[in-house]
């Protein structure tokens, strides 16, 4: 089963660099290490045999990470402010989670097991996909036909995100200059 | 067009090339959406990408000449409403809301998909001008900040 | 036919508002407010045309669990009618605020947005478009509340910021666990599928989903955010906020998982019951030491939102009325306060009790409606908060918990003692403070007198001759429970 | 079963850093690896064992029952996207509130009562 056992080592790649991004120091390369987790992302993304999200979730996090560096690392802050963190409410969430994921164990096996999914509904989608909605690719095909009300959904919501990002910054639609800020 | 904004020399005649190849690549993507792996989301992205590349490399003046900001949010919100307009056509020809009504045309080749190819190409627009604008947005922020201090 | 209009309409409105706008915001105002009145006249169109009926519409023209279809039934309907209802009243109150505060188109094509998801939200029978039409509504949300660029409100949106992406994440493994066991995302479908299903599929899908929208409806242990964001957002944006959003986000979703989709299992209504009465409790406590008006009006929506879910967790036709008949009347009230709050800011510049002058003969409106608000809500006979909290306590009489009817009771006296402390304080103390001179505008006092008709109109509500058209068929839906399968599949 | 456990914790991860980290941009990453988590989940629920991408290529006619299941994966680029929207947001919100701070410490945000 290689596929399994290459997700397995991806998945523990991908924790020990989200928890280094956690805990490492310096800003920049806790920014840069979630990239690397991210683009662990788009690998298994591909090995799942989904192309399409592989491209997007690749792309998407070139962008997260453009943001995020553009944002935070041209202040003169590149090292975290040494604050006291709370040790007792770290070491409270700390068991709580380990609780839960123990209690989780067997709720997951009440699902169907990895690899065989039941596909009642979307066996619809391959079987005359490409007959009802003209379009080879099955993915775009749930998107924008059998799906496109959610499609407009995410189109607004992109469009909300856009919008909100730029009410917050503040910067005026006509005006050249962002407008001197109200103290 | 002053040296010292922007990269080295050598990245901004890179970026002179490569630029319309990242745009056509991201055209290629954006149109190709029912035939291959990408589409919208995927093409709008790379458009965004290659403005950025542009805009890293030759300085945030450079880019406001280049590309007319004011259009670029105009692009955004009319293509976000050209979705909608498709939606209300489709309810208007083909029976419900968003609706496939265009002729499918036959498997496999460029123009077969009716309507998703046209909300591939809309989707594509708008990810791609919205993303872009705010990363400008950000850009602009830091801009007047140093002004103020 | 008419149902996909209840997404067009907002949404056209808020595209060409981004797309004509200009330096002055008139436009963006004029569309906004036709586009908000063609609303409410759509819902309460929908609303009478129904009489029992469940609307199913299939988007793009593919049959229940191929494509997305829109379900609207009697409760659907009834949360339509009171979001555009709230809407209306929140623009014309915010012509005048916004354009104190910091004019600009950008709020109007936001609030449209934020209409959208929640017209969405209510109308959709599908359980990812449900979520994405969440996210549209909180991303419209944050930004509102970030509107006035002060320090307090961009602490506060981000807080809520957290808050939102704890909830949607936990949302999103609800609904990536719910395809793995059921392989379909229509509600109703789902519904068909868990009852064959092992019950503990369903136990554990409807613990992450009540963390999740628990989550959004603040309901007790969840409940940080909401004092926060609900204080510092713009005053028509905090009556959006209490009156509407935790109700068509929180409530309206939780009613429709917990009572349609599982079937009321037992142990949810338990934990309804318990959560309810807490929040009751500890936010009138939290409420009754507050001295910054909206922050007392915030911790006092937590409270009341406890009562609905106290009704709900009932699970009895009487319990599920009274929640019903308090939810449309929290609305209304809770509206009205944060009006007269954002009035009495503008007027003295400061949301602080203690430094309000005697208001009566200043600003008469604002003063008489906030009375009537004030009395409303904590349950004075002849307004509406006294009849639905009297019915959900006979109801948990009658459900053998008096405990429960007890503690409610005395959560009631908590509400009044507090709403006291905001006359006394905010509109008959003795301290003369300068006012600002006609501050409030047209669009301001009529949005109150609004509303504080409303107040007295919706008790009518209860009279046996009027409730069998209006709630009955509400309180059907819900304590119909999975009959739901059969009406969207009509079978 | 163990792959959806690893998933599991990693979203866990996320959830440790959103409660316990102090800086502003620490809780930032960790809600962009609660999104990571999340929806890996959902597409590893729509893997089928020896199957290909959901995709039909011109002269390799395949059958549909080989193929994948593409509606995780439909919802998936759904989410990834809104991902992105979050994260801009919160960014845009952290440089605003770096700018009348002057701090990415959450402690030191404190000037809501309560």
């Amino acid at each position: 089963m290689p596929v399994e056992s290459w997700l397995i080592f991806l998945l523990s790649f991908m924790i020990v660099g989200s928890i280094i991004a956690l805990e490492m120091k310096d800003l920049l390369s806790a920014v840069i290490s979630i990239g690397v987790v991210g683009l662990g992302v788009s690998v298994a993304f591909l090995l799942l045999q989904a192309p399409d999200l592989a491209v997007v979730q690749f792309l998407f996090e070139i962008f997260s990470i453009v943001i995020m560096v553009r944002a935070f690392i041209k202040k003169d802050y590149h090292r975290e402010e040494p604050s006291r963190v709370n040790k007792i409410l770290a070491g409270v969430t700390l068991i709580t989670l380990i609780a839960v994921f123990f209690l989780s164990v067997p709720l997951f096996k009440l699902l169907p097991a990895f690899g065989e999914p039941l596909m009642t509904t979307s066996r619809y989608y391959l079987e005359n996909g490409a007959a009802e909605t003209g379009s080879a690719n099955i993915i775009s095909a749930v998107i924008l036909d059998y799906r496109a009300y959610d499609t407009l959904g995410e189109t607004t919501v992109l469009f909300t995100a856009i919008l909100g990002t730029l009410t917050i910054i503040r910067i005026k639609k006509r005006s050249k200059v962002a407008e001197e800020e109200k103290p | 067009m002053n040296q010292q904004a922007g990269m080295t020399l050598i990245v901004k005649t890179v970026t002179r090339i490569s630029v319309w190849l990242i745009l056509l690549y991201g055209i290629y993507i954006i149109l190709h959406g029912h035939l291959s792996p990408g589409g919208g989301f995927a093409g709008g992205v790379i458009i965004a990408l290659a403005f950025l590349n542009v805009m890293l490399a030759f300085g945030r003046d450079f880019i406001k000449n280049w590309l007319n900001i004011e259009m670029l949010h105009d692009i955004d919100s009319s293509s976000a409403t050209m979705f909608l307009a498709v939606g209300i056509l489709g309810m208007a020809f083909g029976g419900s809301f968003l609706a496939n009504f265009i002729p499918h045309g036959t498997l496999f080749n460029l123009v077969s998909s009716g309507t998703i190819q046209v909300l591939n190409i809309v989707i594509g627009l708008k990810v791609g001008m919205g993303l872009f604008i705010v990363v400008w947005a950000l850009a602009l922020f830091h801009l007047d900040r140093k002004e103020l201090k | 036919m008419i149902l996909p209009f209840f997404i067009i309409i907002p949404l056209l409105t808020a595209f060409i508002i981004t797309l004509i706008a200009g330096e002055r915001d008139n436009w963006a105002v004029i569309l906004s407010i036709i586009a908000v009145i063609s609303l409410v006249a759509l819902s309460v169109f929908c609303f009478v045309t129904l009489n029992g009926r469940t609307i199913v519409y299939e988007m793009s023209n593919w049959k229940a669990p191929i494509g997305i279809i829109l379900a609207v039934d009697a409760l659907s309907a009834f949360m339509l009618m009171i979001v555009a209802v709230i809407a209306l009243t929140s623009l014309m109150f915010s012509v005048h605020y916004i354009r104190h505060l910091a004019p600009s188109w950008k709020y109007y094509a936001l609030f449209m947005l934020l209409v959208t998801g929640m017209n969405g939200v209510i109308a959709t029978g599908d359980l990812f478009n449900m979520f994405v039409f969440v996210e549209i509504t909180l991303f419209a949300a944050y930004s509102l509340v970030a509107y006035g660029c002060k320090a307090e409100e961009f602490e506060a949106s981000f807080k809520y910021a957290i808050m939102g992406s704890i909830s949607s994440t936990l949302v999103l493994v609800g609904i990536g666990i719910t395809y793995a066991a059921t392989s379909t995302l229509t509600l109703a479908k789902i519904a068909e599928v868990l009852q064959q299903k092992d019950p503990m599929v369903t136990l554990w899908i409807g613990g992450i989903f009540l963390a999740g929208f628990g989550l959004k409806a603040a309901i007790m242990p969840f409940h940080a955010w909401l004092p926060d964001a609900h204080s510092s957002a713009p005053a028509p944006i905090s009556a959006m906020l209490s009156g509407v959003l935790i109700k068509a986000l929180g409530v309206y979703v939780l009613i429709r998982l917990f009572f349609n989709v599982f079937g009321g299992i037992t142990i949810f209504n338990e934990v309804f019951v318990i959560l309810g009465t807490i929040s009751i409790l500890v936010g009138g406590f939290l409420a009754m030491g507050q001295w910054d008006f909206k922050r007392l009006l915030a911790y006092s929506s937590i409270s009341q939102i406890g009562y609905i879910i106290l009704g709900l967790g009932l699970g009895t036709w009487l319990g599920v009325l009274g929640a019903v008949f308090h939810l449309v009347n929290h609305a209304i009230f809770k509206s009205l306060l944060f009006y007269n709050a954002g009035s009495l800011e503008t007027a003295f510049g400061t949301r602080d009790l203690r430094k309000m002058g005697n208001v009566a003969k200043a600003l008469p409106i604002t003063s008489f409606t906030s009375m009537i608000a004030s009395l409303s809500i904590s349950g004075v006979p002849p307004f509406n908060g006294f009849f639905s909290k009297l019915i959900i306590i006979i109801a948990a009489i009658q459900a053998g918990r008096p405990v429960y009817a007890f503690l409610a009771a005395v959560g009631s006296l908590i509400t009044l003692a507090y709403y006291m402390k905001v006359q006394r304080f905010g509109f008959h103390s003795r301290n003369i403070v300068p006012v600002e001179k006609d501050v409030i505008s047209f669009g301001m006092n009529s949005a109150m007198i609004i509303l504080a008709v409303l107040c007295l109109a919706t008790s009518v509500l209860i009279i046996p001759g009027i409730r069998e058209v209006t709630l009955d068929p509400i309180v059907a839906v819900i304590m119909n429970k999975t009959g739901y399968i059969s009406q969207i599949f009509g079978r | 079963m163990t792959v959806y456990l690893l998933c599991f914790t990693l979203l866990l991860v996320g959830i440790y850093g959103i409660i316990t980290k102090r800086d502003l941009v620490r809780i930032i990453i960790s809600s962009g690896i609660m999104g990571y988590a999340v929806n890996l989940l959902i597409v590893l629920f729509g893997y089928k064992n020896g199957s290909i991408y959901a995709i039909f290529i011109k002269d390799t006619p395949v059958s549909p029952q080989m193929m994948v299941d593409p509606l995780p994966q439909a919802l998936v680029l759904t989410s990834i996207v809104i991902e992105l929207g979050t994260t801009a947001m919160l960014v845009a919100l952290a440089v605003r509130l770096f700018e009348k701070y002057q701090t990415f410490d959450i402690t030191k945000i404190r000037r809501l009562s309560g």
